[in-house]
């Protein structure tokens, strides 16, 4: 399966919501969506063309906005292909993919909580390696990790 | 040496010191010392502390037994530091579990909490005082030593759940409910077995059991009985395949899922005691307890204490048996464990039971190449 | 007993690990069950945007603590991905034995464990035995039995020692001679049956829908392994069958498990063949100059941006032990790299644990979770 | 490439005999055992030792251990404190932050001799320091005992590490191969002002400064005082540790490729 393959399967259902396909080194090509056509993205992805599997779900923060992107797999083409859509880091909203694939359940929990990507009708967004109540979201470049020395526990011992 | 048991022996011991200690005084003190309703407490009391200390030793021994052989089953070489092949390990063990703390829950209730491991444990040892361990073991007057012995066995699953109630502990209670429905399912079918064993041998006392078996073995014409009293009491000892109560990789530790230091210990100990008992029973009912077949010759059976020797041999055998068992097999799921219980081993019983009676009434022991004794 | 919920972890024998998974009971049955997850976190993902590409290997073993080789692979596939860069082909052939050596040790592991939460526990301490074995192996030629810091960008640390392929043959004789032991202990067993047939059923469909990869899905009666349909390395030049079995159950995942490490132990013989004919460099030649001092110190600005490194993403995935694991590495031009990230076969495999616990009884968690193998080190990350 | 195969239990594994099956394969291991278990007893046996060693793969009939390429196992460090000259690539090279430079004496007092000094609470023993050393003087040996009884104890000092290096143990061979074609420290030389400062704490010596035309001056720039002097790194002595960059005032040394 090509990128053509891909926009021309999903042009007729997704419409202007697609952004455009790329070529993508390993995959079938990436996926490039507006997030208002999010659900439409799936469906079609999922039946029309038949990546039936939802690996993994991640988020990048790219400081001026954010990114999500699905990784799936067809065991048709035996390709996987890459869906990506920006966000405004201002608000980054996102329709949930659970309802399509029940595996992205845990994945875009586990997205909110670290790129803070917002995933709207989601069932079930609690905390997942964090602990309850935690109010950061570690994977944002904001987020800066402590210099070890500053860690430094002095034990009684020394 | 028949006439020698080990009553007599602590009687005869009291007596001796008492008179030497009584010699030394005057008159109406050493009247009041050798009154014969003295020496006769005295000498129950150091009967008992004999009793302890034979199966205090012998349940530590049958630990090491275990952790040996378990060792041997799994390619490593089990305790071997402490003492002589490791045989101090558990006298180490039992020391630093009696220097712990015993924590008690906040919400765990007393009572329970305390009683539950402390008569567990005096039951499991009160069995040894009733077990002929030879001939000249222990007085033997009780007729029904049998009956008496299999009602305080299975006295522990009463405990065994008020120390799991009491300790508000999730896991405590499953496991001592599991514990309960299942000693209570093996309950059935180790009774009926033994009802076997009671027809053909004709009596309740184990040492007239093991006369009968003087001349054969009743594991022969019994071996379905066999097979059930051995499944059932590998239930009532709570062993691995059926040690369900205290599962490990479910439920914790079960029942002493709250227990540690030496109320730990005490359970421990009392699970060895019963897994002595029960090999000890094993012994007694169908491997003719300290006899021994009458083709051996007889430098065997002759030098002093041998039947203690044997007994205790055979018994570490049969103990063998269940770690090689427990080296061996997975243990079942509850459900399982109860269906087994209540639609196999019960029929199974029964069986044994009517074939003991068939064994009997026909007259077919002979058939075993064996000469029924005069007496039955 | 009326409904209950009790806590299994997150000390608890059953977990394996730092995990907790929320059961609700009704007496033994289970209606319902909540995995916790989070109790190994250790923010992996984001240590490694602090860190050079190179240095971030050491954290690829500290991942998943039975399968450290297999996500090195993952990860350096990604990053060479990124960073364009093909290595030679001798390294791949040392990567695959890896790859397959550490299916063989972590199968071997699963099966330890997994015997040991049916409480059998001989053959437990006959799997840690063996799985030694592997492990002196790894140490041979890595330098460390668990943590091994062996592949590197554009190829691994070291070649093998001398003598290597013929002692790998004869651990391989030794542990062929072992799986029999094993089924017999387990298949043999009356009791191991009756425990394992029919538990923890998962359909293939409700495996791709919930994405629950690796042996569990192969149990399932579903082909696919990414060795066989999304080759890497050098998984197209080598024979090997593709073990699936169609009960879907605990039983049949421990089929296809065993039949995975017969079909390793195939691989790993053609591989160690083709290493003993085909000497040669197991680094790049044309490395990147900046690789080779990785560590100096580079001025205020980056290394890569300074030599106006192409940027570039890299993805991969690869078939590991538990199930299909993918890695996303993002190169904005600068020596670390922008942003890791990595799938855990075994966190989708965790996430879908209410469909095949969910109607049975609290003794059967053991052996369901068992067969799952669950490994919190990469769930967490 | 092939097919699928169907993951079947072979017939001679089914539970037929119900337990005898196992338990007979319990016994068989439980009679293997009573020759010799596979348990090292480890204080008392060692797998390095070559002579247990090859007891145990008779007795057991496992061919265990590692033969002879223990060496190749990643313990403690040894440190050559002769050879080294206080490059810091093992302490940049550290992913754990867990070696320090402390001065040893020997050095000269206006540079005194900086060597690693190991915090093994912290070591993840990656050997990466070791693969990052230009003159092989720190090496990870076979040894692997470490317990202490206070965490200061921990830390080895340049004298320790140099102390396991004098007690013989076998020494990791394995290295990292440095490719050919390394990136060099390249001038940027409008903007050097001749300080002298990556020469003086050049390692290897490998920075002579030179005198050299003055550059045309632009209209109004302050130059400096002193004699013109620029640094010429000599490549095939220079070890690529990049504390020239590093001590540069002006930011004005950097990695490239020499033409």
């Amino acid at each position: 399966m090509q990128p053509a393959d891909l926009e021309a399967a999903l042009r007729p259902s997704v419409g202007a919501h697609l952004l455009g396909t790329e070529p993508f080194e390993g995959t079938a090509g990436r996926v490039r969506f507006a997030r208002e056509g999010a659900l439409d993205v799936f469906r079609a992805v999922k039946d029309r063309l038949g990546f039936r599997h939802l690996s993994m779900v991640g988020g990048i923060d790219w400081v001026d906005h954010r990114e999500v992107f699905y990784v799936v797999w067809s065991d048709d083409a035996r390709q996987y292909a890459l869906l990506s859509t920006d966000l405004p880091a201002a608000d980054p909203h996102v329709e949930t993919a659970s309802s399509v694939w029940p595996s992205a359940n845990w994945h875009e929990r586990e997205t909110w909580e670290l790129v803070d990507i917002q995933f709207d009708h989601h069932p079930d967004l609690r905390h997942l390696l964090m602990p309850d109540g935690y109010a950061f979201h570690p994977l944002l470049r904001s987020f800066k990790i402590h210099e070890p020395e500053d860690l430094e526990v002095k034990s009684r011992h020394v | 040496m028949s006439n020698l048991t080990l009553f007599s022996v602590s009687d005869l011991l009291v007596t001796v010191l008492l008179t030497a200690i009584a010699s030394i005084f005057p008159e109406p003190i050493r009247g009041w010392l050798t009154n014969p309703d003295l020496l006769l407490g005295l000498a129950c009391l150091v009967f008992g502390a004999l009793l302890l200390a034979a199966s205090m030793l012998n349940t530590i021994l049958l630990i090491w037994w275990e952790r040996k052989l378990l060792g041997r089953f799994m390619d490593r070489r089990g305790a071997m530091h402490v003492g002589f092949a490791g045989l101090l390990q558990n006298f180490a063990d039992g020391f630093k579990l009696f220097k712990k703390d015993t924590v008690q829950p906040r919400e765990a209730d007393a009572l329970g909490f305390y009683a539950g491991p402390t008569i567990y444990m005096v039951t499991s040892l009160v069995l040894f005082g009733i077990l002929p361990i030879s001939s000249g073991w222990n007085s033997g007057a009780l007729p029904l030593t049998l009956l008496l012995a299999l009602a305080v066995f299975s006295f522990a699953p009463l405990f065994i759940f008020v120390s799991a109630w009491s300790s508000n502990n999730k896991y405590s209670l499953m496991g001592g409910m599991r514990s309960a429905a299942q000693m209570i399912a093996y309950e059935v079918p180790l009774l009926l077995a033994v009802v076997a064993v009671v027809i053909v041998a004709g009596s309740f006392d184990l040492t007239t059991i093991v006369y009968e078996q003087q001349n054969y073995w009743f594991w022969g014409p019994l071996f379905l009985a066999l097979l059930v009293f051995v499944a059932g009491m590998l239930a009532e000892m709570e062993r691995i395949p059926f040690d369900l109560p205290e599962a490990e990789a479910e439920l914790v530790e079960g029942w002493n899922t709250e227990y540690g230091g030496m109320l730990f210990a005490f359970f421990m100990l009392a699970d060895y005691l019963r897994a002595l008992v029960g090999s000890i029973l094993v012994v007694l009912l169908f491997l003719g307890g300290w006899t021994l077949p009458t083709w051996v010759p007889a430098a065997f059976t002759s030098f002093p204490l041998a039947g203690i020797f044997w007994f205790m041999v055979k018994t570490y055998l049969v103990f063998g048996l269940f770690v090689w068992i427990r080296a061996s097999l997975p243990r079942v799921r509850t459900d399982q464990l109860l269906r087994v219980g209540w639609n196999r081993m019960i029929p199974l019983s029964l069986l044994s039971v009517f074939l003991a009676a068939v064994l009997v009434t026909a007259k077919c022991l002979p058939v075993f190449g064996c000469v029924p004794s005069p007496g039955g | 007993m009326s409904e209950m919920w009790i806590n299994m972890g997150p000390q608890h024998p059953m977990t394996h690990g730092l995990w907790n998974l929320r059961v609700k009971i009704e007496g033994e049955l289970i209606l319902d069950v909540d995995p916790e997850m989070g109790y190994l976190h250790r923010g992996i993902e984001k240590i490694s945007e602090d860190r050079h590409y190179n240095e971030v290997i050491t954290l690829m073993d500290r991942t998943c603590y039975v399968a450290g080789l297999a996500w090195e692979h993952l990860y350096i596939l990604a990053a060479e991905d990124a960073l364009h860069i093909t290595p030679p082909e001798r390294a791949e052939y040392l990567r695959t034995m890896c790859d397959e050596f550490q299916r063989v040790g972590s199968h071997i592991m699963w099966y330890a464990a997994f015997v040991q939460d049916l409480g059998l526990m001989s053959p437990f301490l006959y799997g840690m035995r063996d799985r030694d074995l592997v492990l002196d192996l790894f140490q041979s030629y890595t330098g460390a039995r668990m943590t091994y810091e062996y592949m590197r960008v554009g190829g691994v640390r070291s070649d093998l020692p001398l003598g290597f392929t013929d002692r790998a043959r004869r651990v391989l004789d030794w542990l062929t001679a072992r799986f029999v032991e094993y089924d017999q202990l387990c298949l043999g067993s009356a009791i191991f049956r009756k425990r394992c047939d029919g538990l923890g059923v998962l359909k293939a469909t409700d495996c791709v829908e919930h994405g629950v990869t690796g042996p569990m899905l192969r149990s399932a009666g579903m082909k696919r392994d990414l060795r066989r349909d999304r080759p890497y390395a050098v998984y197209d030049q080598l024979d090997f069958d593709v073990a699936v079995a169609d009960g879907a159950d605990v039983t049949a995942r421990y089929l296809v498990r065993m039949e995975e490490l017969r079909q390793s132990v195939r691989m790993l013989r053609q591989i160690l063949d083709w290493l003993d004919r085909h000497p040669g460099p197991a680094m790049a030649e044309e490395l990147p100059r900046w690789l080779g001092a990785p560590y100096a110190p580079v001025g205020k600005e980056g290394y890569l941006l300074k030599r106006n490194y192409p940027k570039g993403v890299g993805f991969s995935s690869v078939e590991e032990p538990h199930g299909e694991a993918q890695a996303y590495v993002v190169n904005e031009g600068t020596e670390h790299p922008y942003r890791v990230k990595f799938r855990s076969p075994v966190f989708a495999n965790i996430s879908a644990a209410r469909q095949y616990l969910v109607g049975y009884h609290v003794a059967d968690i053991p052996p369901i979770m068992g067969s799952v193998d669950v490994c919190v080190g990469e769930v967490d990350r | 490439m092939g097919g699928a195969v169907e993951a079947k239990e072979k017939p001679n594994e089914n539970p037929i005999l119900w337990v005898a099956r196992p338990m007979a394969t319990a016994a068989k291991q439980f009679a293997k055992s009573l020759v010799r278990p596979s348990t090292i007893v480890y204080p008392f046996e060692r797998l390095e030792d070559p002579k247990f060693r090859g007891k145990v793969a008779v007795e057991s009939g496992r061919p265990i251990g590692v033969g002879e390429v223990w060496d190749n196992y990643r313990g403690v460090h040894a440190l050559n404190i002769a050879t080294c000259i206080s490059c810091n690539l093992c302490a940049f090279s550290c992913p754990d932050l867990c070696i320090d430079m402390v001065t040893v004496p020997g050095g000269d007092p206006k540079h005194p001799k900086k060597c690693p000094q190991i915090d093994y609470g912290k070591c993840s023993y990656c050997g990466f320091c070791s693969d990052a050393c230009p003159e092989g003087c720190l090496t990870m040996t076979t040894r692997y005992e470490l317990s202490v009884t206070k965490r200061a104890d921990m830390v080895y000092s340049p004298e320790r590490l140099h102390e396991v290096f004098r007690s013989k143990l076998p020494m990791n061979p394995i290295r990292l191969a440095r490719p050919e074609n390394e990136d060099a420290i390249l001038l940027d030389p409008p903007l050097c002002i001749g300080c002298n400062a990556c020469a003086r704490d050049c390692p290897t010596q490998c920075i002579t400064m030179l005198d050299v035309p003055k550059p045309d001056a632009k209209p109004g720039e302050k130059l400096p005082k002193r004699i013109w002097k620029e640094p010429v790194v000599n490549d095939s002595d220079c070890v690529r540790c990049g504390t020239c960059i590093s001590v540069c005032p002006k930011e004005c040394l950097f990695w490239g490729t020499r033409k």
